[in-house]
């Protein structure tokens, strides 16, 4: 992997980062009426106590203060304090409901989000890699069609979908899993091993609904795989009488699996995005539910941080991912054009 | 290397230099640009009705070379003629001869027949497409009356049967007449075969060379003919009287008649290819390789001098530093690229390079000692 | 093992007691059938194939694509993709007396033993033929690992063939596949089929993705790694003119047939099949006059129609009823010389040849 | 037939005139041809294999009903019917009602305009895009117009769609199905765009696009026949995928009550349901239970006919189904 590669990579993430910063200045301005009239009436409603008085001067500090825009200035003037409270005091505003940080709101819940998205992210890929290569190396047998079938039927079931259901049996129903919350309240937060296990325990439908989004990979490795067993690498590697295993692992599951790497890439971000819904369905307290509410109560300066730190999270990813792929894949570097 | 011509060549191409440049992307911060000159300065005239084949090993610039010839590749340096106008001035707009002519009288038919035809589409289709936008005023019964008469002349009859068919449902054979008869269509006047009969099985290509030239008999094309089989090139140009062009890193080392390139080649290039070609009959003891390494350097990196000194079993001290200019070679056209051409050259007074002189790739070990006596 | 009393098979005589004329032989096929069943019906594309190759020789098959050149090579390992069928008898005679192997009917995991150990195999898609995320040497020591063989051991017979075919060891083997060019690719496989010193090693059409000069250049390369390792080498390709500079025997092969066998010398001067001749006629040489050659009439015959009698008489000048009816069986043109053609004597002077005129181009022949 | 020594010019025309042995096709066999090809042939292949013929009927029955079911059912009004009748217990309301008396079958019914609605725009703006920036980006490689389509391209693949979507959501509060469908529809093209990019690098990798430029052939010629030609399988293919992935997202953020509240709608009805305990009452379970398996079922449908389709464009099978493009005899290597 050569640096120039590296270099491309971190200077089009650090652009995709500017883009977006920019994108949630311009939705603040493409608000109705602009930023100052949305914001006035809501942060009227929210100050009641002191109404009575349209003080603008006062108004227009609340809104500097929530949005860090400043409504008076000039465009250009307003885009670049929005860019300086960002960059230097990493300050994205100031919820209106919560009235805490944007920021601080925020950091508290990514982990948990990210822990999540992450699992399911990794559990469904694991899984449909694992179903695509037997279902690849049973090609044509009945294992496969009925793998098939099922998948498809899988691939239309939406995910929240499959977490209601799972909350109906599994949860009330059955009483299996606890549903709602992160650990169980009675327990300390700690790294003792009850709180630990609470938290896997309560995380475990969220994960497993969420990665129904990561199943329809099997499919695709099932394509990959078949496609590899026909490389005239493979027949090669039978010539030169190699172990089954070796073969399995290091000459297909390989060369399979490398090309949904990609796929993992653009998963994470929709893996995130789906913890919205998620989140809020199982009342799991990450991100997706902070935003949900936000949206609940129009706390546009929350929404807008979510989007950024969404953004962010996903960035980072993809780039962490990005620059790993060329240490899995040696002919990167000689020219990923069309991943 | 041009020669005076009773006629305007078809096209000529003075001093054509190609350059491909493959940059580190937008943000390609550290400059690593990597320049492959795949044509280098190379003057080549082709005459009406005449047949020039060129050979050269893969990725010598031969196919990039057919290209910037017909109009399809545009030249970084130098200048390609058709008929006497400026290709690429007509191109931009400021031609006597319209480019829309010149884009119609300069074909191709390219190596894979399996990729030269549109799959989705019938054979019909794809044979059709080119006369309705050259010949607009045709009816559709005229059209489809010369694709007809085309094909069967081509040996595949009933026509019928094969228009409507899927080139999945040709055979390769089938599939390349067909690719000769859609360049056809359009009455070209000089059609670039680009490797176009080594896809076929050996049992196929004297067939296909056949059909080339009684088309040529027909509709009067001239044929720039590249492949890397100096028997097939040397069959076709035999028996059309044309000439054979030897190319090695981006230049035509050799040039001249089928006689000349084939009996008496003078660089030390064709000679190894010569040795290269395997034939039936006739034995050819010798077991030495001709040449000093067996790969060819990185076309990035290209050697200085004689391109071809870092191979070349006769190379002295002067090929290393200079590169030979086309040397005339008696009356005819024979121009070779090697000193040795020239008898009162200091090449003869330049010591001998051993091989530990040349800084050569892998595999870079002395294979057999001197070839050349 | 399963090959105790196959000396004894098909119609060749007891190679055991095998008179002295006769020579070693490494390989005997008998009766070799590849068949693929397809949805438009069963296509044999081997069809009763017999042949014996002997020690250290150089055999070559020649026959136009989908000829079935291809699946005979793979059935000597016992390696015809699926859902190919073969069946038949091939026997390995191992050196020094070993007991004959059936290939045919070997359990997988001897197959595994078998297979480059005692041969090896490169093939049409070398240029693909590694793996392309992992460094050549893991190619080399996974072969040696898997088979059970010392490793540094190995790995300096490794180094000792790439630099007999003129390969720096230490950039290759730390090459990525994709980091080489297809000439020294295509070398790298070869010394990697000769890792495990194998008896055999069966060559399908490994020049042809290449350039004349690396052709030619590997072909010479050939010679001296057979000479030196007592290879039998056996060589598949469609580029007759190239197999003479290598081959001691040929056999040709048309439609799926052997139809014609003999020393190379045989077969270019004393081609006695008219698909043979007609073959030799078609085929671009330098030292011939251009108008000495011709295309072969007709056309290919159809993989899945099977044609009645021999499987050339639709474009033999040659055909009579007898032709069309039956399908000729070998005859002997001379000793070692053997034929599928009913008019082997006629097809000389019925198709005429200069080969035997090898005194250069013939003269005026410009237009 | 040739005449290999003359040396002047055979006259075209002259060759074209003399050899005259084939009669022109007439109109009808041309008409049954183009009949057979692009529409009988494409059928049988549809219907051999289950997959595009199980979906068709699927999406078709969809189809149905959102243009004909409407006409036939009366919207349903709270009111007209009893209170929670369970399914399958009366026939007039078939699938059971809701807590105001209106039956789920007649809601579900008037809910499915709008979902094709959505569905469509959300479907024509996403393949759209990719393909025009796709086919654009690749037919213009290395140009600066290709590389600024990337860059943008690259760009939004990076932000995550649903937070962007719910953002410009509570920012515009659409209601019309169609902007719906349009903002859905947004987040979905980048990695499409990216892929189709790539096939049309690959497809002029092959030599008939070279050939159809140096024989002339106008651009839009080129694009139109051996470009998108080829690409049409994969647009259909992620025609239908993109669909699917409408209804999963529209369907969801109603069911969270995050897109605005329209009439009948699958997700609202879901969110009714939810919110009024479905969950925990076994009398609403059905409210909740019958959008879900309507949007399962509709989904299954886009799916199945997506990967239907991929056969239905080979080209190979579809030749195999003609019946006038010659004989069987192939000439696979």
């Amino acid at each position: 992997m050569s640096t120039n590669y590296a270099t491309k990579r971190v200077g089009q993430a650090v652009f995709t980062f500017f883009v977006t910063v920019s994108l949630s200045f311009f939705l603040y301005q493409a608000m109705p009426g602009g930023p100052v009239e949305a914001l006035k009436n809501m942060i009227l409603s929210q100050q009641s106590t002191s109404a009575g008085t349209v003080d603008l001067e006062r108004i227009n500090r609340l809104v500097n203060l929530y949005t860090n825009l400043e409504p008076d200035a000039p465009l250009y003037v307003q885009y670049f304090q929005y860019w300086a409270s960002l960059l230097f005091e990493q300050d994205l505003g100031r919820s209106i409901y919560q009235n805490e940080d944007v920021t601080a709101l925020i950091f508290q819940r990514v982990p948990w989000s990210m822990f999540i998205s992450v699992y399911a992210l990794v559990i469904g890929y694991a899984g449909s890699i694992f179903i695509g290569a037997l279902m690849a190396f049973k090609e044509k047998s009945r294992f496969d069609s009925v793998s098939s079938v099922l998948m498809i039927v899988l691939n239309s079931i939406p995910y929240y979908i499959v977490g209601v259901v799972l909350i109906l049996f599994v949860a009330i129903r059955w009483g299996w899993f606890p549903y709602g919350g992160r650990a169980a309240s009675s327990l300390t937060p700690g790294f003792s091993p009850e709180y630990l296990w609470s938290i896997a325990y309560h995380a475990a439908l969220p994960v497993f609904s969420m990665s129904i989004l990561g199943l329809g990979g099997a499919l695709t490795m099932r394509g990959n795989s078949v496609r590899v067993l026909g490389e005239d690498y493979l027949r090669v590697a039978e010539l030169r009488g190699l172990r089954s295993s070796r073969i399995a692992t290091q000459y297909v599951g390989r060369n399979a699996i490398l090309p949904m790497y990609t796929q993992f890439m653009i998963g994470i971000a929709g893996v995130l995005s789906s913890s919205v819904i998620v989140e809020q369905i199982f009342s799991y307290p990450g991100v997706g539910l902070l935003l949900y509410q936000a949206i609940q109560v129009r706390d546009y300066p929350l929404l807008m941080g979510g989007l950024i730190i969404f953004t962010t999270v996903t960035i980072v990813g993809i780039l962490v991912a990005d620059l790993t792929y060329g240490f899995i894949d040696p002919r990167i570097s000689a020219g990923g054009d069309d991943a | 290397m041009s020669k005076p011509d009773p006629t305007t060549p078809v096209v000529s191409l003075e001093d054509v230099t190609v350059e491909f440049s493959d940059s580190g992307g937008p943000l390609g911060l550290f400059g690593d640009e990597e320049v492959v000159t795949a044509v280098d300065d190379v003057s080549l005239d082709i005459g009406e009705r005449e047949i020039v084949t060129l050979i050269g090993e893969s990725g010598c610039g031969k196919s990039t070379l057919g290209k910037t010839a017909i109009g399809a590749q545009r030249p970084t340096g130098g200048s390609v003629k058709y008929r006497g106008q400026d290709v690429w001035e007509a191109k931009d707009g400021n031609g006597d001869v319209p480019f829309e002519e010149i884009r119609r009288s300069l074909q191709i038919i390219h190596q894979d027949p399996g990729s030269a035809l549109n799959p989705n589409q019938r054979v019909m289709t794809s044979l059709m497409l080119p006369i309705k936008r050259w010949n607009p005023d045709l009816s559709r019964e005229q059209r489809e009356e010369r694709v007809y008469t085309l094909l069967e002349r081509v040996g595949m009859s009933p026509a019928e049967d094969y228009l409507n068919r899927y080139p999945h449902q040709l055979s390769g054979g089938e599939k390349q007449r067909v690719v000769l008869v859609r360049a056809m269509l359009l009455n070209p006047d000089l059609i670039l075969a680009d490797e176009a009969i080594s896809a076929l099985d050996v049992s196929l290509r004297v067939e296909m060379m056949d059909l080339m030239l009684e088309l040529q008999d027909v509709f009067d094309t001239s044929y720039l003919f590249i492949s890397h089989d100096l028997s097939n090139a040397r069959y076709i140009a035999e028996k059309a009287g044309g000439r054979i062009a030897v190319m090695y890193l981006g230049q035509i080392v050799e040039i001249g008649t089928v006689d000349e390139i084939i009996d008496d080649p003078t660089h030390p290039y064709t000679k190894a290819l010569k040795w290269a070609t395997p034939n039936l009959f006739g034995e050819e003891p010798d077991t030495e390789f001709p040449i000093r390494t067996i790969d060819v350097p990185d076309p990035t990196n290209l050697p200085d001098g004689c391109r071809f000194h870092t191979r070349c079993p006769e190379a002295r001290e002067v090929c290393t530093r200079e590169d030979p200019p086309p040397f005339e070679i008696g009356v005819e056209e024979h121009r070779a690229r090697c000193f040795r051409a020239d008898p009162d050259h200091e090449y003869w007074d330049s010591p001998e390079i051993t091989d530990d002189d040349t800084e050569a790739g892998p595999g870079a070990g002395a294979v057999g000692s001197e070839a050349g006596d | 093992m399963s090959g105790d009393a196959r000396r004894s098979v098909g119609a060749a005589p007891d190679a055991a007691d095998a008179p002295n004329d006769r020579r070693d032989t490494v390989f005997e096929v008998r009766g070799l059938d590849v068949a693929f069943e397809m949805s438009r019906g069963r296509s044999r594309v081997v069809r009763d194939a017999d042949i014996d190759i002997y020690r250290e020789e150089t055999l070559g098959i020649v026959g136009e694509s989908g000829s079935g050149k291809s699946m005979l090579a793979s059935s000597l390992l016992n390696a015809v993709v699926e859902p190919g069928v073969t069946t038949g008898d091939v026997t390995y005679y191992p050196p020094d007396g070993g007991d004959p192997v059936s290939v045919l009917d070997l359990s997988e995991s001897e197959l595994n033993r078998f297979r480059w150990e005692e041969v090896a195999m490169v093939f049409q898609g070398a240029m693909s033929s590694f793996n392309p995320v992992t460094k050549v040497r893991t190619h080399f020591r996974e072969t040696l690992q898997d088979h059970e063989r010392n490793i540094p051991a190995g790995m300096d017979r490794a180094r000792d063939l790439l630099e007999s075919l003129y390969l720096d060891p230490d950039r290759v083997l730390d090459s990525y596949p994709h980091e080489l060019s297809g000439g020294m690719k295509q070398r790298a496989l070869i010394a990697l089929s000769l890792i495990l010193e194998p008896e055999v090693l069966v060559m399908d059409e490994p020049t042809a993705a290449l350039d004349l000069l690396m052709q030619r250049s590997i072909v010479s390369l050939l010679r001296e790694l057979q000479a030196e390792y007592d290879l039998t080498l056996v060589f598949i390709t469609h580029d007759l003119p190239l197999l003479t500079k290598l081959a001691d025997r040929i056999t040709v092969m048309y439609a799926f047939n052997m139809i014609e066998t003999g020393s190379t010398d045989e077969i270019l001067y004393n081609a006695s099949h008219p698909y043979t001749r007609a073959l030799l006629a078609a085929t671009p040489d330098l030292n011939v006059a251009v108008d000495e050659m011709h295309a072969i009439e007709g056309s290919k015959p159809d993989p899945v129609e099977s044609i009645r009698g021999c499987s050339y008489h639709p474009r033999c000048p040659l055909a009579d009823d007898d032709c069309r009816s039956e399908e000729p069986s070998m005859f002997t043109v001379e000793s070692g010389h053997e034929v599928a053609c009913y008019h082997y004597e006629q097809a000389a002077e019925a198709i005429p040849l200069r080969g035997d005129a090898n005194s250069g181009r013939g003269g005026g022949t410009d237009e | 037939m040739s005449n290999r020594t003359t040396d002047d010019p055979v006259d075209l025309e002259e060759l074209f005139d003399t050899d005259v042995d084939h009669e022109p096709t007439p109109r009808r066999v041309q008409l049954k041809r183009s009949f057979d090809l692009y529409v009988a042939a494409p059928a049988r292949v549809a219907i051999h294999d289950w997959r595009a013929l199980v979906g068709m009927l699927i999406v078709g029955a969809f189809l149905l009903v959102g243009t004909v079911g409407v006409w036939l059912v009366e919207q349903p009004i709270s009111g007209d019917a009893p209170i929670l009748v369970q399914p399958f217990q009366d026939l007039s309301y078939i699938l059971g009602t809701d807590t105001l008396g209106r039956p789920i079958g007649a809601q579900l019914i008037h809910a499915t305009p709008g979902m094709l609605k959505m569905i469509f725009a959300g479907a024509v703006v996403s393949i759209g895009l990719a393909a025009l920036v796709g086919v654009l980006s690749g037919f213009m490689r290395g140009n600066i117009v290709d590389t600024v389509l990337m860059a943008v391209t690259d760009v939004i693949i990076t932000i995550p769609g649903l937070p962007l979507v719910i953002v410009l959501i509570a920012i515009f509060q659409p209601e019309s199905p169609y902007v719906v469908g349009v903002l859905l529809g947004l987040d979905n093209w980048p990695g499409l765009a990216r892929t189709v990019r790539s096939q049309v690098l690959s497809i002029r990798e092959d030599s008939y696009v070279e050939a159809s430029q140096i024989m002339g052939l106008p651009t839009s010629t080129i694009l139109r026949r051996d470009i998108i030609g080829q690409l049409m399988p994969y647009i259909t293919v992620n025609s239908a995928l993109a669909s699917r992935r409408i209804i999963f997202e529209s369907v969801g953020l109603y069911f969270l009550g995050i897109l605005p509240f329209t009439s009948f709608n699958w997700g609202v009805l879901m969110n009714l349901a939810y919110q009024g305990g479905a969950l925990t009452d076994p009398q609403l379970l059905h409210w909740l239970v019958f959008p879900m398996l309507t949007i399962i079922l509709m989904a299954f449908g886009l799916v199945l006919l997506s990967q239907g389709m991929d056969s239905v464009f080979n080209v190979r099978l579809r030749a195999r189904h003609a019946t006038t493009t010659g004989d069987e005899a192939t000439g696979e290597e």
